[in-house]
């Protein structure tokens, strides 16, 4: 049986509602039990309790760009197989990613102000997010801006193909641009190796947690959007009598 | 009127009909000065206060040929024109849609593009009272403009030459208040100036817009 | 009683007199049916007896709340659906319900649907649902059978036939055969304006605007 | 209660936001879901 | 396809054609912005750079829904799909068609707008230079956008919303061109790097709008 | 010599097909005209034979080069003049200059008024001239004599008996009668697309698209 065969709507609802409650169970167990570890983490002798955001922040951070990744995937895979799912996957995990930009953003800016006394700053990194947070906006509005839901499945695949290729244009660009005038802000916090094991192993935690939470969520989601389609098709099958 | 009150948000809420579009662009002029201009805290603070209000005022701007544009394309501002309804009260109830779909999310989220770009803590106030006391105006006087040029095919260019000089009081008064409140000082004179002229804006405009309608459908 | 009363009228479009020397009455339950080749004038003649432009000369008597237009665009919104875009034109001119309407024009199946996705004769058949919920007595209609087909312009006939059954009136222009035998019809075409022309020497005549005046 | 120093205004403030919108986000997931199920039955029923 | 930009041109410069407004709207950008920042010299200096790339990319973004909506709205766009042109080779021209009627006239009039925001005379040739480089992108991507939004009623914010992120590379290696001119240092290496861009998104984006064009024709 | 064959055709409008099981032959010096009821689908279908949407189902053969498509909207620049919009189409397609098709469709007098001056039915005429500059031999209209008056219909009759006799095939349709007695007509009132309808059992359906892989 080829992967493929999962594209066909019915099959996609049959294994879907099978493995949900398995991948919704993980994800709750995996969250909370990462969430409280991370709470009950000790002070930082650096950033005191403040590391304790890092949990949330990290973890969004990252699904916010994989999320992406996963749509570009999906978008491909329609414009290439034409495999309805897929294009209504990509559809249903948008806002998803875009909410954890937000949460990234959010906790980012909560995390700037004790660290470095500023709630935002042009940050060649942070910069890259909030564009990446502006894709996940258009993205979504051309979705719901176009009637024809093949038609904008189309349009929203073509967008994500070349807003990937400018989102990674503009990390670059944003690179070259900050370091232009004057020393990339004091963000040398940001090396990943040197986190403690104390803090690592919750943190993994939760990123798995995270990433179990976006599975779950894609999953109902997608099957929302597959029988808001169905509906639709009947209803007007229905006024054609 | 309350009907087309009611039409028109719904409209706008509806798929297509381009409600948070406008709040987009502020958002994206709040993001694309700071890559012109360099991220340096210090400058962006200083620009901040007028630099939002010229985005508010853009944002306004380009979500203004919605008024009666697509009214006219339909024919519905023909309609509506022999209805039993006073072109005046349209024109007021139509700015009136438009302020409540556009320019009151801009008040309610001025604050957020205020720390993007580093606007000192004590002007945000200010700017929040000083929009939700301009853009009012911005949103009658754009209607205006929206009327004279309603006939015209994508006009758009050529209304936002026509209503940004009329926006030039409205954005003087509203960005000096702001900049007062960043500076500490006391921003209430230029708020009340801005009140006056929105109040006199809401008084007579309706009807310079109705007449220019009544023109356009000849 | 008089509705509608046009005397000596003269119509002007783009500064450029095309019409005059036209006048009739419409009177409670009559029709009456513009004909004449293209750019004669008709639209022109409608919109301003629907008072969206002013004659150049002559008048137009009647009571501009008693007029319903439909031009050649139906003034629909394409994302409401068929029912919401009726319930809004009802609340504006304070007429009655859609439910009537969508029966009358056999819209009744379609109720639901956005009005975007319609077909071009269905969207014609919105827009002449429209009038009956303005609630309004005289119709001024251009061209209000484009894109019908058979059936569709034999419920419209009896859709007039019953508004002037009610007292209503009905002025319309049109190229096609309507099957309403008792309508009276205008040719427009003998009042094409010249200088001086068909309409007969000794008519004084108010330049249209600034181009005729000169001209 | 666990001690979270001088900043557990900011701590706080970031778990509480995050918390708010991950659960935001579960229940509209969830809510939007059971309409869309309601929808297709009632859809599917009419039609019988 | 030189048809077709003929007539592109001609339509444009006939009236109602906004040749030349997306130039008043540039001034425009560039006398408010003084109102809304104050007027010191120093202030106005340092942020020339950015306030007039950031207002020649309005300016463009303005005029874009010009590019395809027109030909979509009386069907001209059905017409030329079917025409033995290939649809890519009409985005180009029109595309090309925009550039000559919109970012030309920007990339001249520039520096006069320059002396207004009192942009260092070091920086003159720059910002001369990196505006010519720079808007055929501009006018390419928005041709994408375009294309994208070519269906939709007035999807004129939409499009720019989808447009603007596109935007930003080009923007930011313009604008530190510009920069590092004001401050008297060597703005070869953005330069470089925005005609990099510019060729790219010259060789490929008509491809992605002609597809966009076919899907929204469907 | 066949130029256009349509075989089990099956079209689709915003993901649901409207209309199936549509076959015909179209030869160099023949007519077709497509009738049914508002919204039967001979819009979806004029426009997949166009090749400006994918069929469903079925084939369509014909040469796309072949093909001149008009349909509801003509295609003018209101600032263009009249022989400027057709200027500019002859160049783009290669035809013949804009002349013959000027006198054909009585536009002489017109040719240098600019497109918005002109009334609804100078318009069609102009958008059908455009099919005389595309010097394509197969002519795809949609409701080609919308808002034309009597003798504006007969010289479009004319244009297309002279096309036809050149060797030109026109497909079209149209609601009102065409006094073109040499035309076959095709009724699309049968081909409704229903759940295996009257199109008959057996037939295998290709999905219209999602929609209906699942309804
Ligand atoms: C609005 C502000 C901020 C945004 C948008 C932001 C965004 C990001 C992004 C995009 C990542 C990369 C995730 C990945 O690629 O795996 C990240 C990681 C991280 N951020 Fe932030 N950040 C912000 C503020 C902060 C602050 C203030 C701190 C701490 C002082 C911080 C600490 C970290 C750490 C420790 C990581 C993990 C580093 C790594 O694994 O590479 N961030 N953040
Ligand atoms: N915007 C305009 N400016 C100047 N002249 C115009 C304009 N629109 C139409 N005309 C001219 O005015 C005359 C009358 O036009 P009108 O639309 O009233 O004709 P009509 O009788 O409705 O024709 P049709 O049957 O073709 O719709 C025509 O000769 C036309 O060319
Ligand atoms: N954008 C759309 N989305 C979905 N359905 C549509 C859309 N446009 C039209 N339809 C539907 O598709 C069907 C076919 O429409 P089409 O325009 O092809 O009909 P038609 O035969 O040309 O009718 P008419 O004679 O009224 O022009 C109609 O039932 C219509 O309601
Ligand atoms: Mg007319
Ligand atoms: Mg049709």
């Amino acid at each position: 049986m080829s992967i493929w065969e999962y594209a066909n709507p019915v099959k996609f609802m049959r294994t879907s509602s099978a493995i949900l409650p398995w991948v919704a169970a993980g994800a709750a167990l995996c969250l909370g039990a990462g969430l409280v570890w991370g709470f009950l983490t000790p002070q930082d002798y650096k950033q005191g309790s403040t590391v304790k955001i890092m949990f949330l922040h990290v973890p969004a951070a990252m699904m916010a760009i994989n999320i992406w990744v996963m749509m570009l995937a999906a978008s491909l895979i329609w414009l290439i197989r034409r495999h309805h799912v897929s294009a209504l996957a990509a559809k249903a995990a948008a806002p998803v990613g875009a909410v954890m930009t937000v949460i990234a953003l959010l906790t980012g800016a909560i995390w700037g102000q004790p660290m470095w006394g500023t709630w935002w700053e042009w940050d060649p990194r942070l910069t890259a997010f909030l564009i990446l947070f502006l894709f996940y906006l258009g993205y979504i509005a051309l979705w719901s801006a176009v009637d024809n839901p093949d038609s904008a499945a189309d349009l929203t695949g073509v967008l994500c193909l070349v807003g990937s290729v400018f989102a990674v244009l503009s990390r670059y660009a944003v690179n070259f641009w900050n370091q232009g005038l004057h020393q990339g802000a004091s963000l040398s916090v940001k090396a990943g190796e040197r986190v403690d094991p104390t803090y690592k192993y919750p943190l993994y935690l939760c990123m798995l947690g995270f990433f179990l939470l976006f599975v779950t969520l894609l999953l109902i989601r997608t099957r929302t959007e597959i029988r808001r389609r169905r509906t639709a098709a009947l209803l007007a099958r229905e006024v054609r009598g | 009127m309350i009907a087309l009150l009611m039409r028109d948000l719904r409209l706008a809420t509806r798929a297509g009909g381009g409600f948070g579009l406008g709040l987009a662009f502020f958002l994206i002029v709040c993001t694309l000065v700071p890559f012109g201009v360099g991220p340096e805290g210090g400058t962006l603070a200083r620009i901040a206060p007028g630099i939002l209000w010229v985005g508010a005022l853009l944002a306004c701007l380009l979500s203004l040929d919605r008024i009666f544009a697509l009214d006219w394309e339909d024919g519905s501002l023909d309609l509506l024109a022999t209805a039993p309804l006073p072109l005046e009260g349209a024109v007021l109830v139509k700015a009136a849609a438009h302020w409540i779909t556009t320019g009151l999310p801009l008040v309610l989220a001025a604050p957020v593009f205020g720390v993007l770009l580093h606007l000192p803590a004590a002007a945000q106030p200010w700017l929040l009272v000083s929009l939700g006391v301009g853009t009012p105006a911005l949103s009658m006087l754009g209607a205006f403009g929206a009327a004279i040029t309603v006939g015209l095919r994508r006009g758009g260019l050529l209304m936002s030459l026509l209503v940004l000089p009329l926006y030039v009081p409205t954005l003087i008064f509203g960005a000096e208040a702001v900049r007062r409140g960043a500076a500490g000082a006391d921003g209430a004179t230029p708020l009340v100036f801005l009140s006056g002229i929105t109040l006199a804006v809401l008084a007579t405009m309706p009807f310079a817009a109705a007449a220019a309608l009544r023109v356009n459908l000849r | 009683m008089t509705r509608l009363s046009v005397r000596d009228l003269a119509v002007a479009r783009g500064g450029r007199r095309v019409a005059e020397g036209i006048g009739f009455d419409l009177d409670a339950g009559q029709a009456l049916i513009l004909r004449g080749p293209n750019g004669i004038g008709k639209t022109t003649l409608l919109r301003t007896v629907a008072g969206l432009q002013p004659p150049v000369q002559g008048t137009v008597t009647a009571d501009p709340d008693a007029i319903a237009y439909a031009g050649h665009a139906d003034g629909l919104k394409s994302a409401l659906t068929v029912a919401e875009n009726l319930a809004f034109w009802s609340q504006v001119f304070g007429g009655p319900g859609p439910g009537a309407a969508l029966a009358a024009l056999d819209l009744g199946r379609l109720s639901d649907r956005p009005a975007a996705m319609l077909s071009a004769g269905q969207k014609r058949r919105l827009g002449l649902a429209r009038l009956l919920v303005t609630g309004r007595p005289v119709w001024v209609l251009d061209e209000p059978t484009v894109s019908l087909d058979t059936a569709s312009v034999a419920l419209f006939a009896a859709v007039i036939r019953a508004h002037l059954g009610g007292g209503g009136s009905a002025l319309m222009a049109t190229h096609i055969d309507l099957a309403l035998p008792e309508a009276r019809v205008l040719d427009l075409g003998p009042h094409r304006a010249g200088d001086g022309g068909p309409t007969g020497p000794g008519r004084t005549r108010a330049p249209a605007g600034f181009d005729e005046a000169f001209a | 209660m666990i001690e979270l120093g001088k900043y557990a205004g900011p701590v706080l403030a970031a778990w509480g936001v995050s918390l708010a919108l991950l659960a935001g986000m579960v229940v509209q997931t969830l809510l939007a879901d059971a309409r869309a199920r309601r929808a297709l039955e009632q859809v599917e029923r009419n039609r019988g």
